[in-house]
């Protein structure tokens, strides 16, 4: 049987199956290179990775530590810079993008600059990076997070990337690219997308064991729980394999 | 001229076009001179205490830490750092006291390594302020709209977010599509580090791999201090203009530094040095490790080639090189701890 | 939004950037697709009467000939040319019949060989109508605002003058500085034809010497029809990948055109061909003689090979050849009559 | 003797003795290259030479046809594009810039765009081309032209590139750079500057040979005349050498 696959080989799993072949995708380090990767030896060949730093369609012999390592842009098309990938990216030629974040809220919009007040910290994050340009520009944003009532809040510490902002119409009101923004959302416990109307977070599936009171009981916020709600599907060990063939080191997926 | 929102944060590195020029024109020489000099001479000339300062590269890519360490070493004070994709370098300069304001797009991280201690107990703490937010683009942009000489650029990102509100950012309505817009203000640092493959003594320089930003950076910067792998013949330069991405006009200063990003990566030449990066990590956990660490790599020696033995000389300088090119094995601190 | 001045000229080539957004997510595939084909094909295909064009390199150096002759040969109409900084290419262009309308940067001239007569008399005559004036770094600057996926970009230029009354630019006060400043709209070509060194089949291409505006044009560009001296394998596209000026997704189609820029300069390949771009100036003196010019070197053939074979065949092209590399002297008519 | 050098290579030289070592200059095809190549062989060695299309500081082999001619950027420091040496000169790089014109006015604005009206144009010229972003950002523009009745105009036909516009402070009313603008104007009659308090055009030099009489009767609006005014320094045979070198062929200076 599967059952034997990590957590985090499930999330790489789940997210490759978002990405589309012949599609780019903006490309952090950690899973979302895994998740590229697999998509591309699996259903998307033809899956265009690009890096913020200026690797564009790389053959990436190992796991780049960094989005501007030299394993981002080996046997590239184009080692380019940020302006130009940054430039594409506005110009509507990105499809897919990957973000993480410290808190999401029901619309989508994401912390990764401070918990507690800004001028304050309680603890310091990064800031945006790429994240509010990814997650301004690119037709469809994947997050993948750590899901908890810490962390699905109804209300950020702090707006540093824009989701739905406050509702429907409000990116386009606000100047943001339209027809763009949040796709999915990837947990520990399930996977969401959002409602056409609303704009809010609504569960999509579970994964396998996780129930609709775990989900509830770890978001802080209200989600829309449809009547009919799926499961993902497992990696199977061809998957697993082919991850342990692209993190063979565990850098990712861990031993 | 209807303003629909003004960002609240602090407006650095900006100047009026005019004046800019006036600057450039009175103080960057478009002769072609020998600019070699040593560390020591440039930084002491061209980093003043207070001065707003930026990196090339990306954070912990290609980045002088050679310049960087003899900041510290010169015990440069009250400076302010463009953070627009900050790791190891902004890191460090926090930690050492030289760094107490800056700009963020990113900071405070390691990427895959986790987040820095040392930088982030400066901002827990106060002892270095977060002036304003931006994004990695934002960032980029901002250097784009100084290289062109204009006060500011437009674009799409950061609308509508708290990131725009604590920016040096303005909304307008765009006059063509009637749609709300985000102007960067131009960023002109005073001091510019950067690290490249190769230059002449004009400062002619060539980089392979991404350029990241340092197109714009370069450009920005009002001095731009180049270290560089090594010094080559003007015929270098001259044989293949187009690979010039710098032109000697811009520079105010060359070093030769071989090897002079260590520890971070120096593309095509050599890779991550995890061990010592995993050492700061470890070290800077308690202000007294990270002083231990700068009184080991940095007070205590006289320059940067004697730092290079410290770090394990030319075998520790092999390993790394082969790791670059896929020769030899990552070894990691991080990498062990998830095993 | 107060807006100091709006140029009254015509503004072509402009979308608003989310309309272009969707165009993108539509029509330029991100796969990596063999795109070879012929000319033919390619200009049938994406050029459609009525379209805005703009070609690559500087009006007579590196233009991709062998397409702009293919667009005559398949009597094309009622084009508007992008005139960035035109010189042999809007001038056959407008002679033709092909191009009727046409936003001016620089065009009706062959610097230091005169005034081109033909285009020149068109537009005096009404058959070809200037519907904007520009500069050539304005022109280039719109270029790069629609490659950023902007709807303008700011300027220090043109203010004040009657280029900018006659342009498409607005003028407004920069909420920075408080001066007034020119914005410059996106102009995003329907169709650019490019001729570039070398390429692989995907489109991926190189360009030796200097790049012009093409980085900016090929991203603004809604098709790009490639033409190159040769395709490469992938292999030298990825072992150098910095040199890659122009990613495969940005372009439509390639076509191994060698000496596809002739009797244009093509950097490092060959020289401009005084005797035929003479020849050329010397009929076109006449609607007559321009018909004769296209009959012998259009029409009358079936592609640019049996063009090539026309105008000397492989003599002809080894001593443009020599010439490109100072190895023979410059023979010229507009040169012979200055002795 | 010196007489029998030809206008050309006066007003070649004359224009050459305008330009400062250790300085840059936008440089066109024609008699400002050959002025700066012979300021380059003279007086002035360390001058950089930027072309518009993109060459930077090249060791020009032999005269170029084109400002993107390969020989703008043989063994050039760099070979760019428009937008860096466009960007370097709005942002104040750039001390020196050449420009031609068919119609100057008292304030040194120039009409290299139309005669006649613009929608029905008598004869239509290039337009703009580099021309009006030289006379934009580079500090001193030298503009050298015929001279006569139709050429120097009260009121221009069409005002393509800026001079001092209608006076004093008006470049900087206008929001164009401070502190530039024309700085001489070589003719085949004489040298002028341009007044301090009143930006209109004025009398420095007249040609050997050239009376001021000939200067006011080839101006159709009225010139500043100041008592004093020069002859300029005829090209020595050492210096007609030098340009014979550059120009081996006269394709500027003529056989």
């Amino acid at each position: 049987m599967n059952e034997d696959y990590t957590p985090t080989e499930l999330l790489a799993y789940v997210a490759a199956g978002l990405l589309e072949d012949g599609k780019s995708v903006f490309v952090g380090t950690g899973l979302p290179m895994i998740a590229a990767m697999l998509a591309q030896r699996t259903h998307a060949p033809n899956l265009l990775i690009i890096f913020e730093a200026g690797g564009i369609g790389p053959q990436v012999p190992v796991l780049p530590i960094s989005v501007g390592d030299s394993r981002t842009f080996y046997r590239a098309v184009a080692a380019s810079s940020m302006h130009e990938v940054m430039s594409a990216g506005q110009a509507g030629y990105v499809d897919y993008g990957f973000l993480g974040a410290a808190q999401i809220d029901p619309y989508g919009n994401l912390n990764t600059t401070v918990i507690g007040e800004w001028d304050h910290p309680l603890v310091r994050l990064p800031g945006s990076g790429g994240a509010n340009d990814i997650g301004s520009f690119c037709w469809r944003t994947i997050i993948v997070m750590r899901q908890d009532k810490r962390r699905f809040v109804e209300h950020l510490d702090f707006l540093t990337t824009p989701g739905y902002l406050d509702g429907p119409g409000a990116r386009e009101r606000a100047g943001l690219p339209a027809g763009s923004g949040p796709y999915r959302v990837i947990t520990q416990l399930g996977l969401y997308d959002f409602d056409e109307d609303s704009k809010r977070m609504r569960l999509l599936a579970t994964h396998p064991g996780v129930t609709v009171d775990d989900i509830c009981a770890n978001s802080a916020f209200e989600l829309i729980i449809p009547d009919q709600v799926g499961t993902t599907e497992p990696p199977s060990p061809q998957v697993r394999r082919i991850l342990r063939e692209i993190d063979p080191t565990g850098m990712v997926i861990g031993k | 001229m209807d303003i629909l929102q003004t960002g609240q944060g602090e407006l650095i590195g900006w100047h009026d076009p005019d004046e800019h020029r006036a600057w450039v024109a009175a103080h960057k020489s478009r002769a072609l001179e020998d600019k070699r000099t040593t560390l020591r001479e440039a930084i002491a000339r061209y980093v003043p205490d207070g001065a707003i300062i930026a990196c090339g590269g990306f954070g912990h890519i290609r980045v002088s830490m050679a310049a960087i360490y003899e900041i510290i070493r010169q015990h440069k004070r009250d400076l302010t750092f463009c953070g627009k994709t900050a790791v190891h370098d902004s890191d460090v300069l926090i930690a050492a006291g030289a760094v107490c304001r800056i700009e963020v797009a990113y900071a405070f991280g390691h990427e895959l390594r986790g987040l820095s201690p040392a930088s982030r107990r400066a901002v827990e703490s106060g002892r270095c302020q977060v002036v304003a937010e931006i994004s990695n683009a934002g960032y980029q942009w901002r250097f784009l709209a100084a290289a062109m000489g204009l006060p500011f650029i437009p674009t799409r990102v950061m609308l509508g977010t708290d990131t725009l509100a604590h920016s040096s950012a303005k909304v307008i309505e765009d006059p063509f599509s009637g749609k709300p817009i985000a102007l960067l203000p131009a960023c002109y640092p005073d001091v510019v580090l950067m690290h490249v493959h190769r230059c002449d003594k004009y400062g002619n320089c060539q980089v392979d791999g991404i350029a990241v930003e340092d197109f714009e950076l370069a450009r920005a910067a009002r001095r731009l201090i180049i270290t560089t792998e090594e010094i080559v013949d003007e015929e270098m330069i001259r044989s293949q203009p187009w690979r010039t991405l710098i032109p000697y006009y811009l520079v105010d200063a060359v070093i030769e530094a071989p090897y002079g990003a260590h520890p971070t990566l120096m593309p095509d030449r050599y890779y991550f040095d995890e061990d010592h990066i995993g050492e700061w990590l470890r070290l800077s956990k308690t202000d007294e490790g990270a002083a231990e660490y700068f009184e080991r790599y940095v007070y205590s020696v006289e320059d940067f080639a004697e730092y290079l033995e410290l770090i394990g000389g030319e075998e520790r300088l092999e390993y790394l090189r082969q790791v670059e090119h896929l020769e030899a094995p990552l070894r990691a601190p991080w990498l062990e701890e998830k095993k």
